[in-house]
């Protein structure tokens, strides 16, 4: 998502620095994308792509009773790509399905995300040293969360999606070194 | 007016398929005339990686195999290892890995009993089995430490006690465990659109089930009576009596309906179980770097899909010569081309759900 | 006389406006990026197999055509309905009628097979 | 555990109508690849024996041989037996294909085929990978296969 530019376009009426301060104080010009990405980031849609054990997790217990992943508004489960905002990748990539995983991703409508999550996605996981398994996900495609785990509790899935959340209100975060 | 068959793909990416699992399907309208199934989007090679690995680091990759019934995955690699080594494992730990093993096909049991009322259409009832499951995994993490992974067995024993807040908690569980499986009789079982949906659907008769190697509940769908616990009891089942539920007519209904009758015989067996376990040691003596003699194995066990074996070539090394896993998701699927052949694409769904397949095991 | 129409009128505006005006801010705002790769067709992650473009079984359409024939039949039932009371006996027969007459023409469907899924 | 395994006098007569059958000292019978399927069909047709339900099939990668290990179990009479079969041939391994006796050695055949490169012959639809591309050079699980893992050095 590239980041808006902060330009007010008040500077282009005067150049006395007193009138644009006072005028950026009180009105406040949010570009349509941020109202948007309120809008987005309260509502993500998750795309159902369980690939092995972190799909029981991430995909289903999250989403049950105890964990309840719709307290936060993203359990709206879609089964093809082109009603999904979020990519969760649960599981290992192999050779075999990279083909799919990287087409599945590129039919996504924008503006999209990508969860990897366990450390299969991340990096191979257990099985980096096989000849069929893809060392990691961001091989193929952009990630913009990483939550590690084998498979990971329910609860870090959940801090996987309010990260992915608070990347979309203000994408400056990334740069801020969490924790 | 001749019509003309295309194909389509009941592909990996597909809500129903528990996994990445195609099905390339030939149809003419809504009946299937081939079923081509292509698995293998999730091998990971477990077999060669295990070549290169010790004995005990193994028993992670055994339970990433079918990930919902993990402790019976261990079992039946470590049951092997000890077959090869010789070693006897103590009273009180052959009894811990009946109560873990089937705490673990019932929390299996409750994933195949919610996914295929999801599969039928019924996705409440998924909701339903998924809150129960939570207690039935808060007892084996109180046990292990881990939700779905657990690594919990060794060579020779278990890896540490049974908590003293397990056993309370697990009667606790127990009582209530009949009055689960009765609302979930009533919710899907008793539902007439899912018996509409699934009686006299994709039916499997004894003699097909036999050739074709079928196990676990989808052979015992169509009556054969074959559970490795009762057919040639290993560990202590022989000290703890209960019933193995048989199918009538081998169709999708049977299948299912057993599964819930299996996780009420569950309950049973942990309830003796927990009355009957001994006081003593949880380990066998067993040398720090496990060199098994020279020699080959092959080891059963009855996991919650069917018999899952072991076969193990040692050749005194301390890693493994060659490991090779009987996987019953893998085995059952190979009929699923025949059984599908004449029904329709819901039917299909309804079948592959009955067959009840974890990608990870079929993969292996 | 025209205030009655008005009323609906507004009515069926501001229903239209309301159905119109999510389509059309949505196809206003959405960012609109189309690659080769997203304009394939989506089945289930990898190539469709063969030829899409088949001569496919006539119970499709005859499945939808009896829908068609008896959805249109449930709205005349629906003002019927509404003034049942008030319109007396003689609407009353009227209405069996119209009905036996889809009845008959279901009967005659249900034998010929057209619901049977050969 | 008790045992399951034939009893002496059944596998006496095995012994004498098969001669190049060799028995071990746990029961375990090795069969020459010659007359697989003649044993094979004779222990399930044959109702003493009544050996209906193959469990397990699978093939090691030895140094001089291939070996394929067959279990097999008799719903009747619940015995167990384990068959093993050397191929000498390490280039071109070929055995008979059990897929006309048992349909489930179906899939797990063509397993070994993708994993080990043992061809199965005798039977339509093999030898077909299961697992991998039909573009993937050689079979993972033989000890000779060199491949590039994913690890970082």
């Amino acid at each position: 998502m590239e980041v808006t530019k902060d330009k007010h376009p008040v500077e282009e009426l005067t150049k006395d620095p007193v009138v644009i301060d006072q005028v950026k104080r009180l009105i406040h010009i949010a570009p349509l994308e941020k109202i948007l990405n309120v809008a987005r980031a309260h509502s993500l849609w998750p795309f159902g792509f369980g690939l092995a054990c972190c799909a029981i997790e991430g995909l289903m217990a999250a989403n049950m009773p105890r964990f309840d992943l719709s307290r936060f508004g993203y359990e709206v489960m879609r089964g093809s790509p082109r009603q999904a905002d979020v990519m969760l990748v649960c599981g290992t990539v192999t050779h075999k399905a990279a083909p799919f995983v990287v087409r599945l991703y590129e039919q996504m409508s924008e503006p999209k995300w990508v969860i990897a999550m366990g450390s299969c996605a991340i990096s191979g996981g257990p099985f980096v040293d096989s000849y069929h398994v893809v060392p990691g996900v961001d091989k193929l495609i952009p990630v913009d969360a990483y939550i590690p785990g084998c498979p990971p509790r329910p609860e870090a899935v959940i801090d996987g999606w309010l990260m992915v959340k608070e990347k979309i209100l203000n994408p400056k975060v990334v740069s801020k070194v969490r924790g | 007016m001749k019509t003309q068959t295309y194909s389509l793909n009941l592909g990996p990416q597909h809500p129903s398929t528990h996994g990445v699992f195609r099905i390339i399907l030939e149809l003419d309208g809504e009946t299937v005339v081939k079923a081509t199934p292509v698995p293998g989007y999730l091998h990971r090679g477990i077999e060669k990686l295990a070549e290169a690995r010790t004995y005990t680091q193994v028993i992670p990759y055994t339970d990433r195999m079918d990930y919902l019934a993990g402790m019976l995955m261990n079992w039946g690699y470590v049951q092997a290892v000890e077959k090869l080594m010789g070693i006897e494992v103590p009273e009180r730990a052959e009894y811990i890995r009946v109560i873990v093993g089937e705490l673990s096909r019932i929390a299996s049991h409750m994933i195949a009993t919610g996914a295929y009322g999801g599969d039928i259409g019924a996705l409440t009832a998924f909701t339903y089995t998924f809150r129960d499951r939570e207690y039935c995994i808060d007892l084996l993490e109180m046990v292990s430490g881990s939700r779905m992974t657990f690594s919990y067995f060794r060579v020779g024993g278990v890896a540490d006690d049974l908590p003293g807040e397990f056993y309370p908690a697990a009667r606790k569980f127990l009582a209530d465990l009949p009055g689960m499986c009765d609302e979930y009789d009533g919710l899907i079982t008793g539902n007439e659109i899912f018996q509409a949906r699934t009686k006299h659907v994709g039916v499997i008769t004894p003699e097909m089930g036999i050739n074709y190697s079928l196990s676990g509940p989808t052979l015992r769908g169509s009556g054969v009576n074959y559970d490795l616990r009762k057919v040639r009891p290993y560990s202590v089942y022989d000290r703890l009596n209960f019933e193995v539920p048989l199918g009538k007519n081998g169709d999708c209904f049977d299948r299912f309906r057993i599964r819930i009758e299996e996780m009420r015989q569950c309950g049973k067996i942990i309830q003796q179980a927990l009355d009957q376990i001994p006081e003593g040691s949880i380990q066998a003596k067993v040398p720090k770097v496990i060199k098994p003699p020279v020699g080959d194995a092959y080891a059963e066990v009855e996991s919650s899909k069917g018999v899952y074996g072991c076969y193990l070539v040692s050749d005194g090394s301390p890693k493994p010569y060659r490991v090779h896993f009987r996987r019953p998701s893998f085995i059952n699927l190979g009929y699923l081309a025949k059984l599908c052949e004449g029904w329709k694409i819901a039917d299909v769904i309804a079948i592959l759900g009955s067959i009840d397949i974890v990608l990870g095991e079929v993969d292996c | 006389m025209l205030s009655d129409w008005g009323a609906v009128f507004i009515f069926f505006a501001v229903a239209l406006a309301f159905g119109a005006g999510g389509i059309v801010t949505s196809f206003l705002i959405h960012p609109r990026r189309p690659t080769a790769a997203k304009l394939t067709t989506y089945e289930c992650g990898v190539d469709t197999i063969g030829p899409t473009w088949v001569q496919f079984k006539t119970s499709y359409f005859l499945y939808a055509l009896l829908f068609v024939i008896f959805d249109v039949e449930t709205i005349y039932l629906y003002p019927w309905a509404v003034k049942f009371q008030s319109l007396g006996l003689f609407a009353f027969i009227e209405m069996i009628i119209f009905l036996f007459i889809l009845i008959v023409g279901l009967w005659y469907a249900w034998k010929e097979g057209a619901l049977e899924w050969k | 555990m008790a045992d399951y395994s034939i009893p002496a006098d059944l596998m006496e007569a095995l012994k004498n109508k098969f001669p190049g059958l060799e028995i071990q000292e746990n029961r375990d019978v090795i069969v020459p690849a010659a007359d697989l399927i003649p044993f094979m069909s004779e222990i399930k047709d044959n109702q003493d024996y009544a050996m209906d339900f193959l469990t397990n099939l699978t093939g090691a990668d030895y140094k001089d041989r291939f070996e394929m290990v067959y279990n097999l179990v008799s719903m009747t009479h619940g015995y167990t037996l384990m068959v093993k079969v050397r191929i000498e041939d390490k280039e071109k391994p070929e055995i008979p294909s059990l897929c006309p006796i048992w349909g489930g050695a179906n899939w797990q055949e063509r397993e070994i085929y993708d994993l080990m490169g043992i061809v199965f012959t005798g039977y339509t639809g093999h030898p077909t990978r299961i697992f991998l591309d039909d573009n993937f050079q050689g079979h993972p699980l033989r000890k000779d296969f060199q491949w590039q893992g994913g690890r970082e050095a």
